[in-house]
């Protein structure tokens, strides 16, 4: 038997690096969705598969805790419904306490490490890699799959680059991010990211749809 | 009361149909009635309609502040059931199944009471379980009720789906036999007239506005915003959805909410359904009416509201689950949507009996599903006000259950609203 | 559909992104043990029910999952204001139980 | 066949398209921009149903959505059969199929109608509420012929092959109607940057102006409608949506439009590049500001045999002829109170066909259209009625008399004036509907004689004939100025300078209210006068509604049927008022309307659920195991949302030779279950004991890190409704874990408490549900497996107890991995990020081969926790249970110091009553019968039907492999004082299974196994 793995407390949290070091027999949330591509498509999709999410919880009135996530993020939490990319990460609001960071899927243990040296007080950090993926949108008719399945006014004066939303996608959930013009990130579940798939392609049938793996 | 009958039709066509009696008085309130009953929906004309009957007591007022039978009595989906799981329940309903059995005869009014069975239809393991614990305790309160399975379903309604492809697949059903429906507006009109003609006096355009109470607690009759005061030695509150009201006017909290339900009918189509299909987990029921529209309860909304209307995603998720159970209706069309304002109790039975103020009673929290109790709800609320305080059927369904923790949790059996 | 504000995310959403959670203000006892039964059956269960201006909780369960309150008519279902948690609403200039100024 | 009623020109039609058609079997021609009903009618077809009640003839008598009587079965095939197709609002195309829904053998001859004339004398309204009655029990037997012959169209008898659609959208200005009003609105809203929606109905944007002989700045009004189009179509912040009906102007300015986006090409929608099309989209939309444009409908004169085919809507013909060239008749008489029906006549006229006479009831007029049509050489008869019309299938005469200046007597001369066509206008309807739709009451107006919106406290505005201007310059004035002024409540500022729109004025004579034609006769013995045709409502059945005491016009509606029907009264809801008020002798305010509700006009079922349907009815949730589940056998349970792997058949077993292996296998070797489905909550903060510790009604203060505890949560009633374990992974740091169905709703509630009650507690709560893949395995040999596939956990039965929680690597893999059990034997619950979830089951299956590894599911796991008497919570519970009732008192920390959730509850009266229902083991006397989940007990054999004699019910009941016999849980009035007790469980055949009251552990009670 090999050694005992010490469990690694940090600011009395139990931390574990979650991404393994060989990650070859991993399998995505999307890994078994059947994609069916049209030769003229115009709206396109793509999974960031494997990336690292984190998700960041503490109070915005507490000075220490946001100086301490913005000097390891090296930029300010942003604020309400929006976002910032430094450097690898990528920093989603998403409620008064909560922001999602993702970034590649071996770099979240060393942020989250990070986030515990640095902050001090109440504050929460989880690794949800394994939960949920990126789905990325394209396409001149990407906003009008997203008008099937999302009530949010996604119009780009409601909804400009940057901007994030977390709503209802169909019968489902998901945070939502402009990315460009006609470019939008969702945040899935993975429980629910088949269904989610089988959604769009349903949806942008009538569009052409092109999976760009 | 003039007696109805396919002769009296005949009789009255010879006169071009002239001379058809009122088949309610208008009169002007008296001052002082020994019994006054806020609310002329379905329960509160049962109510006095049996009082009289019953009890003989006819120096009755029915109050309502609309036109009679305008509320909830006439905007329900007419389902009519009495396998309900507790012996508390399952008794009221029964009880009330007995008398719609012979309701047309004993009012001369035919309410189209057709019982062509309400199947419950099962998707899960837990439903599978749930209407099995319902037929079984049903067969000891000696209430009908069987199982079937989704073979035989599938044989007594083509039209439904019993596929294993469904996205819930059937996985069996029970079917109350003596259940099914009846015309709702028929069933108030028929109240109406018999009690009328009983001497009872019906008010309508009289809205109840406060409540007269002394000293000693005691209710002494009720304000009205048309007549004024108007006396009373008892006064018994039947207003379904404005229950919260009654309440408040005399000063005293409930355990009611009164929240938005909905209903919707399609354009009359010929034969399609003729029994009463409901699913608690695809959440959806529907049956036809004789005219040909089939007609379907939607849920429920989460907030309270006085409205009569309610939000359309729930519109949305009904259609969904009939065009699920039903694939044939996607090409029929949806006609119209209206709402009801349901007084609904935290364990979905109603509340029957005393109240904080002496003399004035209460009958509500039917929510969902009171259509189907209305003969019972009238039958055991006149024996309340009569005695001065409730029978052995009401009994179990006083406002203290909810003090002392004795609930009657019908969720299970209630599940999709109706 | 009603269209709600929420005032964490400063926006209305669909009421779809919402659960109702009822009746708003409703503190939960401090001493429980020692509250009467009508006292605790007060809590869990008697309501207002108000018809006309109504305060109650609302759940942003698909949105920023935060709670807050929302003061809305009844009967005409206009929503005056939504509300932080643990303040109060702002009173409501003459309007009479229509909903009308 | 030749198309008899088509002008030689003119018309939106186009004559180099010819479409072929068929009704009721046989084959007609039309022209590309007909409607079906224009088609009809240009072929000469005069009657298109037979009434509901009556089985009268009836024809075509409106061109728009107040359509009654044309209701039609369109459809090719059975799979695309639809009911009730308005012929007004169905575009017609090449190869339509369509036939009448009443009628028997056929519409032209019906047997029924000699049922209807003998019978009608003893159908007056409500009859069926007088008769039927008996004798007793024959009710069923009326009912089943009475439904024969109720509904108009046929369902499909299979399954739509069409998909549906919707689509969400939001808009600064929504413009309903492209009228006049409409066009003018959205034009001046889009001009100010500001997103608008314009939707209209019909094939074409353009309301009255496609029928309109009135011009624009000089041009005809038809190319003024082009050109605005054009613009609108050219700016990308206008959304325009033709074929669009608004169907529901819902609370806060929410609209649901319905857009027929192929209903005008085929009999079901196309397929374009191999991709199926949607037959209809939704499109529910949020708009700051909604305009109405909605228009005015023209409103019948209510008169004798009024529904003899031939009789129609003045409006109506003026439409088909300018509209579509379609003349419906040869002579025609106009009935009016106003100046509209002379636009019938002059149309008629103009298309070189007979105007016998107009028929005005007033003393006189000296509009502009009253002086074209003396030019023409029209006869005009002031100060008279249609009273009556001759004919059976088709109008032969129309009977005048004068009439007196109220319109209330018929006064002195008669006569016949031969024709086929009557066309009447009694005055115009806005179309107030969607005003309705929130709760608003429409208002009635004396002065347009109609009622128009009412306030509301929405930001709405209404435009053009919905508020009762129906003078062309006003409507492009008060639409233009009410675009502006939405675009401006968004926050836009509109173009200017403004446009300018110039009109011809029309002289127009004062209209006169005149509702229903006097009769010789009175309503009761007059021939019937028809108010709401679809339902065979009449004068007569209205006054004699009232005279039984339905004085209410709600009572009248729900007496008579009117306005019940497919066109929701659009024709004959206001006559149906005015005629209640003159028999009650009440004014028309004074009766008020019935309640406008959607649908506007009807919706396909399949269009509300747009693609909710089929496979996308419910989100199916899966694991990261989900394929190896499918490829090896797997059959699946619903739980929730979830897929859950309910047990793993090998070729040719039963379901219970499948449980008795996956048991046996696991009791004696190894078995594994994905339990990944468990909600999982990540709970931190320094307060996150203190908050469990008043959430669970167990004590967390004491668990030490690396231990993992049961809890049971309840509610503030003390009832159980959920339970779960939570494992200490640090001394701040907590890992929850909920059932499968619970999981959303254990979370939503621990957040209602901690930001509503304990908001100073510092907890963080987050589902990490989905990020964590979870194998369980057990049994005996699950230690030696788990040694060969880990590293870096000390197994060692002492060094990892039973309730200990370790980190260590699976196939070298970081997870956690619980020393937790519901199974009572030796078992290891395995957390693995869910990436590399199968790779681990994988690995575990592979190297637990030489255990016999057997996968199993939610039935065994059911089963081997049964054995064991572990509760489901949910399943042994029904939201009616404390814990003690289940005989976990020792999961109640009745000491802690704050008073727990449910605390309270569990203390009141009668939770802590005597003789509760108990949860028991139950075992029947004879092992090899399984009692039925639900089952439900007696006391005696011979039990007395009634109330009090249910004891309990069955919560769980199975087959026990190991034990070789059936085992069961229930609850039992008093149970635990009754053990050893006969019970008795009767069951549907009518027999009664004998069991006995035990100790609800069947297996292993002391809890050896899982502590090796
Ligand atoms: C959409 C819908 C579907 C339903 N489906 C079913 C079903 O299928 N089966 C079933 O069993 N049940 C069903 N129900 C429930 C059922 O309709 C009600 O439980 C039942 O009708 C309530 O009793 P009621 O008839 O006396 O109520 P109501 O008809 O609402 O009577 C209450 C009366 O009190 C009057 N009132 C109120 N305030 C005052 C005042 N201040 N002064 C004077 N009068 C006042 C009201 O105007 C009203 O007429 C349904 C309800 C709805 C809304
Ligand atoms: N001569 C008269 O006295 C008289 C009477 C009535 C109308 N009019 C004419 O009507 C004009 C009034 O113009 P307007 O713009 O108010 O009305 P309009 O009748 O020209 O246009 C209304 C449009 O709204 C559409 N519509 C109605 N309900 C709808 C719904 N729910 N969803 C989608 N579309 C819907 C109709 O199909 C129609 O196309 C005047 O210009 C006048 O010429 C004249
Ligand atoms: C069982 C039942 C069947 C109904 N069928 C029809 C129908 O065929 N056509 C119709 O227009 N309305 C129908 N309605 C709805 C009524 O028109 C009306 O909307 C309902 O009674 C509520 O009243 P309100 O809309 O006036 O508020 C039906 C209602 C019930 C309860
Ligand atoms: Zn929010």
């Amino acid at each position: 038997m090999s050694d005992i793995t010490p469990v690694i407390v940090m600011n009395d949290c139990a931390v574990m690096n979650q991404f393994a070091s060989d990650n070859s027999k991993a399998e995505s949330p999307m890994v078994n969705v059947k994609w069916a591509n049209s030769s003229n498509a115009t709206v396109f999709a793509k999974e960031l598969a494997f990336s690292g999410h984190i998700v960041l919880r503490g109070k915005p009135t507490d000075d220490a805790f946001m100086a301490g996530a913005a000097k390891v993020l090296g930029t300010e939490l942003p604020g309400k419904l929006s976002s910032v990319e430094s450097g690898e990460y990528v920093v989603r609001w998403l409620s008064p306490d909560t922001w999602l960071i993702t970034m590649p899927g071996a770099a979240a243990y060393a942020l989250e490490t990070r986030l515990r040296e640095t902050l001090t007080g109440h504050y929460q950090v989880v690794n949800e890699s394994g939960g949920q993926t990126l789905l990325v949108l394209s396409g001149e008719n990407a906003e009008n799959v997203l008008h099937k399945s999302v009530h949010y006014d996604i119009h780009i004066s409601n909804f400009p680059v940057g901007k994030v939303v977390n709503t209802n996608f169909a019968k489902t959930g998901c945070t939502l991010r402009r990315l460009g013009e006609q470019e939008f990130e969702l945040v899935v579940r993975r429980s629910f990211s088949d269904y989610v798939a089988a959604w769009i392609q349903d949806a942008a049938a009538e569009y052409g749809f092109a999976w760009q793996g | 009361m003039e007696k109805y009958s396919g002769l009296s039709l005949v009789k009255h066509s010879l006169s071009h149909h002239e001379n058809w009696e009122r088949q309610w008085a208008n009169p002007t309130p008296n001052k002082k009635y020994d019994i006054i009953i806020v609310g002329a929906g379905g329960h509160g004309l049962a109510t006095a309609y049996y009082l009289a009957k019953v009890h003989g007591i006819t120096n009755v007022a029915v109050l309502e502040k609309n036109h009679l039978a305008g509320g909830n009595i006439a905007r329900n989906t007419t389902i009519v059931r009495s396998n309900y799981l507790w012996d508390e329940s399952a008794a009221l309903y029964e009880h009330s199944m007995k008398l719609w059995e012979g309701l047309s005869q004993d009012l001369n009014y035919n309410v189209m009471f057709s019982q062509r069975g309400v199947y419950h239809t099962c998707h899960t393991l837990g439903d599978m379980r749930a209407n099995e614990r319902l037929v079984h305790a049903n067969q000891i309160q000696g209430v009908d009720n069987e199982m079937l399975t989704a073979e035989q379903l599938q044989k007594e309604i083509p039209t439904l789906d019993c596929s294993a492809g469904a996205r819930y697949p059937i996985m069996g059903a029970s079917v109350q036999r003596r259940a099914g429906n009846a015309r709702h507006d028929a069933v108030a009109w028929g109240y109406a007239r018999a009690a009328s003609a009983l001497g009872v006096h019906l008010i309508q355009n009289c809205e109840v506005t406060g409540m007269i109470i002394d000293g000693s607690n005691t209710i002494r009759g009720v304000k009205t915003k048309q007549y004024g005061e108007i006396r009373a030695d008892r006064v018994g509150c039947v207003a379904a959805g404005n229950s919260g009201e009654m309440a408040r006017m005399a000063g005293f909290e409930m355990p009611v909410e009164s929240h938005p339900l909905q209903a919707l009918v399609s354009e009359p189509i010929k034969p399609f359904l003729d029994t009463v299909v409901m699913s608690n987990h695809v959440h959806g029921y529907m049956s036809q009416s004789d005219k040909g529209d089939l007609v379907i309860g939607a849920g429920i909304d989460g907030w309270v509201g006085y409205g009569q209307r309610g939000s359309y995603p729930i519109i949305e998720h009904t259609i969904q689950a009939i065009v699920e159970m039903f694939p044939c209706t996607s090409r029929v069309r949806m006609n119209r949507q209206w709402g009801g304002i349901v007084d609904t109790t935290p364990d979905a039975c109603p509340i029957i009996g005393t109240t904080p103020v002496k003399n004035m009673f209460m009958n509500c929290g039917w929510g969902t599903g009171g259509f189907k109790g209305t003969p019972g709800s009238g039958w055991a609320f006149a024996e309340t006000l009569a005695q001065g305080k409730p029978g052995d059927l009401a009994a179990p369904f006083s406002m203290d259950r909810f003090v002392t923790g004795a609930l009657i949790d019908e969720h299970g059996a209630a599940g999709v609203a109706h | 559909m009603l269209h709600i504000y929420c005032p964490h995310c400063c926006e209305y959403r669909e009421e779809e992104e919402f659960h109702c959670k009822g009746q708003a203000h409703i503190a939960r006892p401090l001493d429980p043990d020692n509250c009467s039964e009508q006292e605790w059956a007060n809590f869990i269960f008697f309501r207002k029910n108000t018809k006309g201006q109504h305060q109650e909780l609302w759940h942003h369960s698909a949105g920023c999952g935060k709670f807050f309150n929302v003061s809305r008519n009844t009967i005409t279902y206009k929503i005056e204001q939504s509300y932080l948690l643990g303040t109060a609403p702002q009173p409501v200039l003459d309007v009479n139980k229509e909903g009308k100024a | 066949m030749a198309q008899v009623n088509r002008t030689q020109a003119g018309g939106r039609i186009n004559r180099g398209k010819p479409l072929s058609f068929t009704y009721n079997g046989k084959q007609f021609t039309g022209y590309e921009g007909d409607t079906l009903a224009s088609a009809l009618l240009a072929n000469g077809v005069d009657i298109i149903g037979r009434s509901f009640k009556y089985s009268r003839p009836r024809g075509i008598v409106a061109a728009g959505a107040e359509e009654p009587n044309a209701v039609m079965q369109v459809g090719a095939t059975e799979a695309t059969q639809v009911p009730n197709v308005r012929a007004t609002q169905q575009a017609l195309f090449n190869g339509l199929t369509c036939s009448a829904v009443a009628g028997w053998p056929n519409v032209d001859f019906d047997l029924m109608s000699y049922v209807g004339k003998i019978g009608g004398k003893m159908m007056p309204p409500g009859f069926y509420y007088k008769t039927f009655m008996g004798p007793a029990g024959m009710w069923p037997i009326y009912e089943k012929y009475i439904r024969k012959a109720a509904g108009l169209g046929k369902a499909p008898k299979e399954k739509d092959v069409d998909i549906y659609d919707a689509m969400n959208r939001h808009a600064d200005v929504v413009v309903v109607g492209s009228g006049p009003a409409g066009l003018a609105a959205a034009r001046a809203a889009a001009s100010s940057g500001a997103r608008v929606i314009l939707a209209d109905e019909q094939e074409e944007f353009g309301g009255s102006l496609l029928h309109s002989s009135e011009t624009i700045n000089g041009k005809p009004a038809a190319e003024w409608v082009t050109e605005v189009v054009a613009e609108l179509a050219g700016n990308k912040n206008v959304v325009l949506l033709p074929r669009a009906t608004v169907n529901g102007l819902h609370d806060h300015n929410f609209l649901t439009i319905h857009e027929r986006l192929t209903d005008h090409l085929g009999d079901r929608a196309p397929t374009v590049d191999g991709v199926q099309m949607a037959r209809h989209r939704m499109h529910k939309v949020r708009a700051h500001c909604v305009i109405l444009a909605t228009g005015a409908q023209e409103r019948p004169i209510v008169f004798a045999n009024n529904d003899v085919p031939g009789v129609m809507g003045a409006s109506a013909v003026a439409t088909y002829i300018n509209r579509y060239g379609v003349v419906p008749g040869k002579t025609l008489v106009v009935g009016t109170a106003n100046d509209d029906g002379y636009d019938a006549a002059i149309a008629w006229k103009k298309a070189g066909r007979d105007v016998a006479a107009i028929v005005d009831s007033r003393p006189g007029a000296d509009g502009d259209r009253v002086e074209e049509a003396r030019q023409l050489g029209i006869k005009i008869i002031f100060g008279s009625v249609v009273y009556d019309a001759k004919g059976q299938t088709r109008v032969k005469a129309a009977k005048v008399g004068a009439v007196s200046p109220d319109g209330k007597k018929l006064i002195g001369d008669k006569l016949d004036i031969s024709c086929d066509t009557i066309a009447t206008s009694g005055g115009w309807s806005p179309v107030v509907h969607l005003s309705c739709h929130s709760g608003t009451r429409p208002q009635w107006d004396d002065k347009i004689i109609g009622f128009v919106p009412g306030d509301c406290y929405e930001n709405r505005l209404y435009v053009g004939g919905i508020s009762g201007n129906y003078e062309l310059g006003a409507c492009l004035t008060d639409g233009q100025a009410a675009g502006e002024n939405a675009a401006k409540s968004a926050g836009f500022t509109p173009d200017t300078p403004r446009a300018n729109y110039q009109t011809k004025a029309v002289k127009v004579s004062a209209p006169m209210a005149l509702f229903v034609a006097p009769h010789e006769k009175p309503f009761s013995r007059a021939p019937k006068q028809f108010v709401d045709y679809q339902n065979d409502v009449t004068a007569g059945g209205i006054e004699l509604a009232v005279r039984e005491g339905f004085e209410s016009i709600e009572h009248v509606k729900r007496y008579t049927a009117l306005g019940f029907g497919t066109d929701q009264g659009k024709l004959g809801n206001i006559n149906g008022m005015a005629i209640a008020a003159q028999v009650r002798g009440a004014t028309i305010p004074e009766v008020g309307t019935t309640v406008f509700r959607p649908n506007y006009t009807p919706i396909a079922f399949g269009a509300i659920a747009g693609r909710n349907a089929g496979e996308l009815f419910d989100p199916k949730r899966y694991t990261a195991m989900q394929s190896w589940h499918e490829a090896n056998g797997a059959l699946f349970e619903d739980v929730g949302q979830w897929k859950r792997p309910w047990y793993y058949p090998k070729p040719g077993e039963t379901m219970q030779q499948s449980l008795d292996r996956e048991c046996l296998a696991t009791r004696e070797s190894v078995g594994i279950l994905d339990a990944s489905t468990l909600g999982k909550i990540d709970i931190q903060g320094k307060d996150a004991r203190e908050f469990l510790g008043r959430v669970y009604t167990n004590a967390w203060a004491k668990l030490a890190v690396g231990k993992c505890r049961y809890g049971l949560m309840c509610g503030e009633d003390g009832m159980v409704f959920d339970d779960g374990v939570t494992s200490c992974l640090a001394e701040n740091h907590f890992l929850m874990t909920t059932t499968s169905g619970g999981a959303a709703h254990v979370l939503e509630w621990l957040e209602l408490y901690h930001q509503t009650e304990w908001p100073e507690l510092e907890v963080f709560m987050t589902s990490v549900t989905d990020h964590w893949a979870t194998m369980t395995i057990s049994g005996p040999n699950s230690r030696k497996l788990l040694e060969q596939v880990s590293e870096g956990i000390d197994l060692d039965k002492d060094a990892f107890k039973f309730m200990d929680w370790r980190q260590g690597k699976v196939d070298g893999i970081p997870s956690r991995v619980f020393r937790i059990s519901f199974t009572g034997e030796l078992s290891y619950e395995i957390n693995v990020p869910a990436n590399y979830g199968l790779q681990v089951w994988k690995k575990l299956m592979e190297v637990g081969a030489q255990y016999n590894i057997t996968p199993y599911g939610t039935e065994t796991m059911h089963i081997l926790r049964a054995e064991k008497g572990f509760i489901i919570a949910g399943q042994d519970t029904d939201g009616s249970v404390t814990p003690q009732d289940l005989g976990m008192s020792w999961a109640v920390s009745m000491n802690k110091p704050f008073s727990f959730i449910g605390k309270r509850g569990m203390n009141r009266q009668d939770p802590t009553r005597a003789n509760r229902k108990e949860l028991v083991g139950i075992k029947t006397k004879d092992p090899k019968v399984v009692l039925v989940e639900g089952a439900a007990a007696v006391n005696e054999r011979n039990y007395k039907q009634g109330s009090n004699v249910v004891q309990g019910h069955i919560t769980s009941s199975y087959y026990s492999a190991v034990l070789g016999r059936s085992i069961a849980l229930g609850m039992i009035k008093d149970g635990f004082n009754r053990m050893g007790e006969t019970v008795y469980y009767p069951t549907m055949d009518g027999s009664v299974i004998e069991a006995e009251i035990c100790s609800p552990v069947f297996y292993d009670p002391k809890g050896d196994r899982q502590n090796v």
